[in-house]
């Protein structure tokens, strides 16, 4: 009966080892500078990387189903300038920013039905959507920023709260961005969906042949990357109350890095959404410690890189430790 | 080991993008302010140009502590966030790139009038008003607002000859083997071009290249910034006009204002704009701006590789222009005048 | 004659191997003898496997000494097994799918001129390699097109081109029809006589019995016993494979159902077509039948069941499931009916190899099943599982395991285990038993047998002639894609003779 | 025996549908502005495009071992530099140009020996290194750009050569790239270490236990991969005549979309190496064609987007189509 034991025995989460990467590099800039461990400079912290926080959430679905979105950036993009001109154009706040959710949603359907119509892998497809998206931005923008300034929207609750005018003790994105991760940890592990994600990704034939509608759940997936990315969008508006033709034009890095430092495989078949979250918080201290330590922009990346190799190392450490003891 | 000296200042100095030879040109005069003015200076970027990236960094500047920051602005994304830094107390000057809104004093060229000034050099050397044939313009990164309003300005010259074509504004790309592959593209389609005119750093370059292909060769070219690259291009004659930012007062004005305002403790939570001015430079003539000591190209050439030198010819200019920034001071709607 | 440890080609000594909590091999002791055909038995999970991946180099053990062919067996590597002389046919296959079949006949070994690839000289070694165990391939096509019995021949092929001083075949007739399965024997029984020994790995007695002279039972990592064949017979081997657990015989079945009831029947297919393998087959199975298909390799007998099910595209023909039309053909119409087929090549199409053996139990019954709930709890698949491991007696520590880490028959219960869950009105079973050891094997056709007596309908597709007799009401036979006829009640002569007709 | 004469029946390459695609293009837009098929502006335009295309061919490589390089942009950089301020420094241009090449090789080795010890994909110890090489290379040039400026330098036959001042009528640039085409398709297919490589990324595990070095195949790739990268570095230093701090930093998409336009799969066991330069004139032919038709700027990034779904389209029909027929 030694097998029931083993089973019951105490296990650490697979995140483990990221987070303890994520404390190692904390607590060394920390005894550093004291200041970078105040609270509300952590907090502050976390908000600032919250949307792409948000991003790596999601795309772990896409990585865990074997594949990637280039073009969530530019879906981010678009939907705000979406939103940002229906306010400008004096369409309700409310529903303009449903707009660019939706626009985001829509956007996300076109990438996974080309993949499927045209059979081909979503990192194609979206090596030309993501261009195509970005056009429509510029276009629509006129090459410009997307600045909705009317008093009267800025009065709207949704960009008081984002722009942090409303004081509450936590930020209010990172409370919003914390409950999604929540919801995506909970569809990808416990819900039909999630599970028939993971599926696909493990062994696609597989999955097919046991009656999956392999298809309609790549769609639904690359969907759901569009909503979160057309909610990043609007998040975006909000927080920063203007969107630029750049936007989003280097989130791509950043947010797979977030994905696979927190310790979901390009393979597919698996996937963590809370390391990812820690994943996105290991990318955030690295920037921010890199100014509060002082390290001049010369010398700034060598040590970003030099970190990222550290962090991934601490990780791997910690996992393989672990699997040896347990 | 300092005793009751007052505390030394801190200045935080942000940009657009680090790696970027121009930018680096500002980066270097800011270290020579921080120097002269003995304030510590804490230099930081994103590697890649893009607003949000660079708020952020803004922000974590802010919260470890400096007295003041510089910073450029690419992004209206940023406004919100660097308003909200300087309500809580930490003031900021913008360079280079301006926010329309931000609370803070910017320096830098006036864009639309800089293209103006390329555009009529360009046109003065294709025959003037009554020139006739077709004009390319290459825009590397559409929706940039300095290219837009450059782009802006160079159309309004232009446009003054009837008998020019505009060719374009065309998308040239960023990348120097791309943006040298475009220019030849647009060249090869439009071959009897009497000129290109680019907006962005690469280009001159890309062009005398394109140019030096073509034996022969008689469109004029002209573009922005004084890199080495570009330089070579105007020394070598395939291309004719660049255009330079003055990154010297980009850099140094910045940090001075800030230290002078925080050492005199007089608010600089308003907007208003610096006239950095722009030089012009042909492989004959270089024309520095606030009626500086006359330069030759060679010595321009020098210069742009010795922070010796370049300091040592900006003296007079640090001595007034820059310490009398408060008369110099512009309302912002003179930057797109 | 010399003394006897000099014809000692493999000499173990307390050799172990864990994995986690699993003793795979627990202090083995064997001594086999060189020039011989040594068959080693044992069920699912015995050790076997891990015996003769340790042999060749592929795993390290734990604790024990071994000697093989008068050397000691020190550095446990592919290299140095490969350079002492010993060869293996791995039981999961360990192809290369996207490269050719030549590219897989020389893997790692290929010649050269100077330092470009050889790919002529090569071929004049595999053809004659090729035309030995009968496999008429074009070198040049990808591997991963292939049948799974083309590309078990190619496993054998690559490991004979070795030439090897020791051969070892772990189920290589698994995915093999009768006559393949022949061929192979015959030429597996040449082998001492020109100086190579071989250990030879299989669930089907049968076979055992007809090529070696020595066969070695194991029973959870140990040995059970070891005896020349002429000692043996196949009562004894059962037994000491089963150990004191008691196997009932493969009962013939006796034509109990009346297929031609005016019941309806749970499937009518007429005049079916894939425009390519099958290409006009007309049958029907009633409620409580067991039908079987047999047809040569090629004869489209397998895509028979993969364009039922949906797998493949059907091009014309009617199915009728309970005697409602199908529009499309699809696996996911299909499972919604459902129709369950339990494929072949478990490998590729049938598990999700780095999951749980808990996940893959409920990959149909979770993810694919109309009846499928919104959420789905990881302890709730996990009971599922734990009652499914119990039913089918898989060997496994626990559910949370890595499927891949089964040994191949459980991992084969696995697949059969979660298309049986979804509890279907009509199972195709495509050759389900490959790599089943005898007692699952029994326990299987039982089940099937209880599923038939539910009113349910069985198609059923194997390699082993023997099984189709054994289990089936009736025979469809297959042959260049149209089913010529259907017999009942044939031995396995006749229905040879049907077949090759 | 129906098999048998199959395999005697002709069989287009599979780089076919690809270079339909590319006809295709070159075709539209030639037929829209005739000047552009004009035999030398095609030259150029493939001269320009060359070192991304030797690129694309190399880490075709990687991506038929299932990995991928993110940091061969910068190790490009890297390389030039060194071997700019070698030349600056003094020394010899020709054992310049090789020290360079050497640093290429050098810096992939690191990447490939530290995916090799950390047991990690190849994407993620590139994330870090990216950073590292790109942080080095603005140390060293003081975030500046590199000029070997020296005339006697510049009359060097190298930088002569590719420069273009040297009349050939094929650009030198391009013979050399031609040729290198053939060294790696030869080396890729014809050799063991190209078997290797494939069979890597065929079946990991497969390879393993047929006696492949496994790790050292990576290292090997990786490095191969750096030196490619090296070479590309001195290319571009000597067609450019300098080195800037943001060479290389936009190369890394363009590249790796040519090798998968070329037809290369991301999941490792195949790739084709003439399918990437393919790949990479096409890249060239959207680029250059749309400013060739005259496309606005604003315009430009749409049309780009749709003309890249378009072409993998035609591709993707092309191959379709020839299965069937085959
Ligand atoms: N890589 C592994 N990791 C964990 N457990 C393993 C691994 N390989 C084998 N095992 C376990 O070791 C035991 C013996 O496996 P082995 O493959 O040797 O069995 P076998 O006798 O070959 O069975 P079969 O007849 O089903 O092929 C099984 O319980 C199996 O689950
Ligand atoms: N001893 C034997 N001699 C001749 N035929 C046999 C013998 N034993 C079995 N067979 C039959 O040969 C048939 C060959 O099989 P199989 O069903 O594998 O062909 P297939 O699957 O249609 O073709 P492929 O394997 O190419 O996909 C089996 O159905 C089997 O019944
Ligand atoms: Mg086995
Ligand atoms: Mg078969």
């Amino acid at each position: 009966m030694s097998k029931k034991t083993k089973s019951k025995r105490f296990k650490f989460p697979e995140e483990t080892s990221v987070i303890f990467a994520l404390i190692l590099l904390v607590g060394i800039v920390g005894s550093m500078r004291p200041t970078f461990l105040k609270p509300e400079n952590l907090l502050n912290l976390a908000a600032s990387y919250s949307i792409s926080a948000l991003l790596a959430g999601c795309i772990v679905y896409l990585l865990s189903m074997g594949e990637i979105d280039l073009s969530f950036g530019w879906i981010l993009n678009l939907s705000a300038v979406v939103a940002g001109l229906a306010m400008i154009a004096g369409i309700p706040v409310w529903i303009s920013i449903l707009l660019g959710i939706v626009a985001g949603g829509i956007m996300g359907a076109i990438n996974g039905a080309l993949a499927v119509v045209m059979r081909l892998p979503l990192i194609i497809v979206t090596l030309g959507t993501a261009s195509i998206f970005q056009g429509i931005s510029l276009i629509s923008n006129k090459s410009g920023s997307v600045v909705p300034t009317d008093e009267k929207l800025r009065a709207n609750i949704f960009f008081r709260a984002l722009g942090g005018e409303i004081d509450t003790p936590i930020p209010f994105i990172l409370i919003f961005v914390v409950f999604s991760f929540f919801v995506l940890h909970f569809t990808l592990h416990k819900t039909r969906f999630g599970y028939r994600v993971l599926a696909i990704g493990s062994n696609p034939e597989a999955a097919r042949l046991a009656g999956i509608p392999t298809k309609r759940i790549k769609i639904l997936a690359c969907t759901l990357m569009g909503v979160v990315s057309g909610i990043g969008g609007v998040l975006f508006l909000g927080f920063r109350g203007a969107v630029d033709p750049s936007t989003g034009a280097n989130l791509l890095l950043p947010v797979v890095a977030a994905a696979i430092i927190g310790g979901t495989p390009l393979s597919g078949g698996a996937g963590t959404v809370w390391g990812s979250l820690v994943g996105a918080l290991i990318v955030g201290v690295i920037g921010v410690g890199i100014v509060f330590l002082g390290i001049d922009a010369v010398w700034s990346t060598l040590v970003t890189g030099l970190v990222i190799i550290f962090a991934i190392g601490v990780d791997q450490i910690v996992r393989v430790r672990k699997n040896r003891i347990s | 080991p300092a005793q009751a000296a007052p505390k030394k200042l801190t200045i935080g100095f942000v940009v657009h993008v680090i790696g970027n030879p121009f930018i680096n040109q500002i980066i270097e005069a800011a270290k020579m302010a921080a120097k002269d003015l003995n304030v510590t200076i804490k230099v930081t970027g994103p590697a890649g140009a893009e607003g949000d990236a660079q708020l952020t960094a803004v922000q974590n500047m802010a919260a470890s502590g400096v007295d003041g920051i510089a910073t450029s602005v690419p992004a209206a994304s940023m406004v919100n966030g660097l308003n909200a830094i300087i309500k809580a107390g930490t003031p900021i000057v913008q360079f280079n790139g301006l926010g329309v809104g931000v609370n803070a004093p910017y320096v830098g060229e006036k864009s639309v009038e800089s293209g103006r000034l390329l555009g009529k050099m360009v046109l003065d050397k294709i025959g003037g008003k009554s020139a006739k044939g077709d004009v390319i313009v290459g825009n590397c990164y559409p929706g940039f607002p300095v290219l837009e309003n450059r782009q802006k300005g160079v159309l309004e010259s232009l446009k003054k000859a009837p008998g020019v074509k505009i060719v374009g504004p065309s998308d040239v790309k960023v990348d120097s083997a791309a943006n040298f592959a475009a220019w030849q593209g647009l060249l090869a389609a439009n071959p009897k071009a009497l000129a290109m005119v680019g907006l962005c750093a690469p280009d001159v370059e890309s062009i005398g290249k394109v140019n030096a292909a073509v034996p022969g060769s008689k469109t004029i070219g002209g573009g922005y910034d004084l890199t080495t690259g570009n330089l070579a291009a105007l020394a070598n004659g395939t291309a004719h006009i660049s255009l330079g930012q003055t990154p010297f007062l980009q850099g140094y004005l910045p940090v001075y204002v800030l230290v002078d305002s925080i050492r005199s403790k007089t608010k600089i939570n308003f907007s208003g704009f610096l006239n950095s001015g722009t030089e012009i430079v042909t492989p004959t003539s270089v024309i520095e701006p606030f009626k500086s000591a006359p330069l030759t190209f060679k010595q321009l050439q020098a210069m742009s590789a010795s922070n010796k030198l370049t300091r040592a010819y900006y003296d007079k200019l640090v001595k007034t222009y820059v310490k009398d920034w408060r008369k110099n001071l512009a309302p912002i709607a003179e930057e797109s005048a | 004659m010399n003394s006897q440890t000099t014809h000692k080609v493999i000499s173990v000594r307390g050799l172990a191997k864990r994995y986690g909590g699993v003793k795979a091999l627990n202090g083995l002791d064997l001594d086999l003898d060189a020039n011989k055909v040594h068959a080693i038995v044992g069920e699912n999970g015995a050790g076997k496997s891990t015996f003769m991946k340790i042999l060749s180099g592929g795993v390290t053990p734990d604790d024990g000494s071994i000697e093989v062919l008068g050397e000691k067996f020190s550095s446990f590597s592919v290299q140095s097994a490969s350079k002492l002389g010993i060869g293996i046919m791995y039981q999961e296959l360990r192809l290369f799918q996207h490269r050719d079949v030549l590219t897989n006949l020389f893997p790692d070994r290929e010649m050269r001129i100077g330092p470009f690839i050889a790919r002529k000289k090569m071929a004049e070694i595999a053809i004659p390699v090729l035309k030995s165990i009968g496999l008429d391939v074009d070198l040049n096509q990808i591997v991963g097109e292939l049948a799974l019995s083309d590309q078990q021949l190619i496993e054998l092929a690559r490991v004979l081109i070795e030439k090897p001083r020791l051969l070892i075949l772990d189920e290589p007739t698994s995915a093999l029809n009768g006559r393949e399965s022949e061929r192979l024997l015959d030429l597996v029984r040449l082998l001492p006589k020109q100086g190579t020994t071989v250990l030879y790995v299989s669930h089907r007695l049968d076979e055992v019995f007809a090529v070696s002279q020595h066969i070695t039972v194991l029973r959870n990592g140990s040995l059970v016993f070891s005896k020349p064949t002429s000692e043996l017979d196949i009562p004894t081997v059962i037994a000491g494979i089963v150990g004191e657990k008691s196997v009932e015989s493969i009962a013939k079945k006796t034509g109990s159902v009346d297929s031609n009831s005016k019941a309806e029947k749970v499937l009518e297919v007429k005049n079916l077509s894939n425009g390519r393998q099958v290409v006009d087959v007309s049958l029907n199975v009633a409620p409580g039948e067991i039908v079987g298909v047999a047809g040569l390799i090629g004869s489209g007998a397998d895509e028979l069941l993969e364009t039922l099910f949906g797998a493949r595209q059907k091009i014309s023909g009617s199915v009728k499931f309970k005697g409602v039309k199908m529009q499309t053909l699809s696996p996911q119409n299909s499972v919604r009916d459902g129709v369950a087929l339990i494929p072949a090549d478990r490998k590729r199409v049938g598990l999700m190899m780095d999951r749980t053996v808990s996940d893959n139990l409920s990959q149909v019954s979770a993810g694919g099943y109309k009846r499928g709930t919104f959420f789905v709890s990881k302890s709730g698949i996990a009971i599922t599982a734990e009652r499914l491991v119990k039913k089918f007696a898989i060997k496994t520590e626990n559910v949370q395991v890595r499927v891949g880490n089964l040994s191949g028959g459980n991992q084969q219960k696995v697949v059969i285990g979660k298309w049986l869950e979804i509890a279907p009105g009509l199972v195709l079973l495509d050759d389900p038993t490959r790599g089943v050891d005898i007692g699952a094997k029994v326990e299987l056709f039982r089940l099937v047998r209880e599923i038939a007596a539910e009113g349910k309908g069985i198609l059923f597709r194997s390699t082993e002639i023997s099984e189709l007799t054994s289990l089936c009401d009736r025979i469809v036979v297959v042959k260049d894609g149209v089913s010529t006829r259907e017999v009942s009640g044939v031995d396995d002569a006749e229905l040879i003779k049907l077949i090759n007709e």
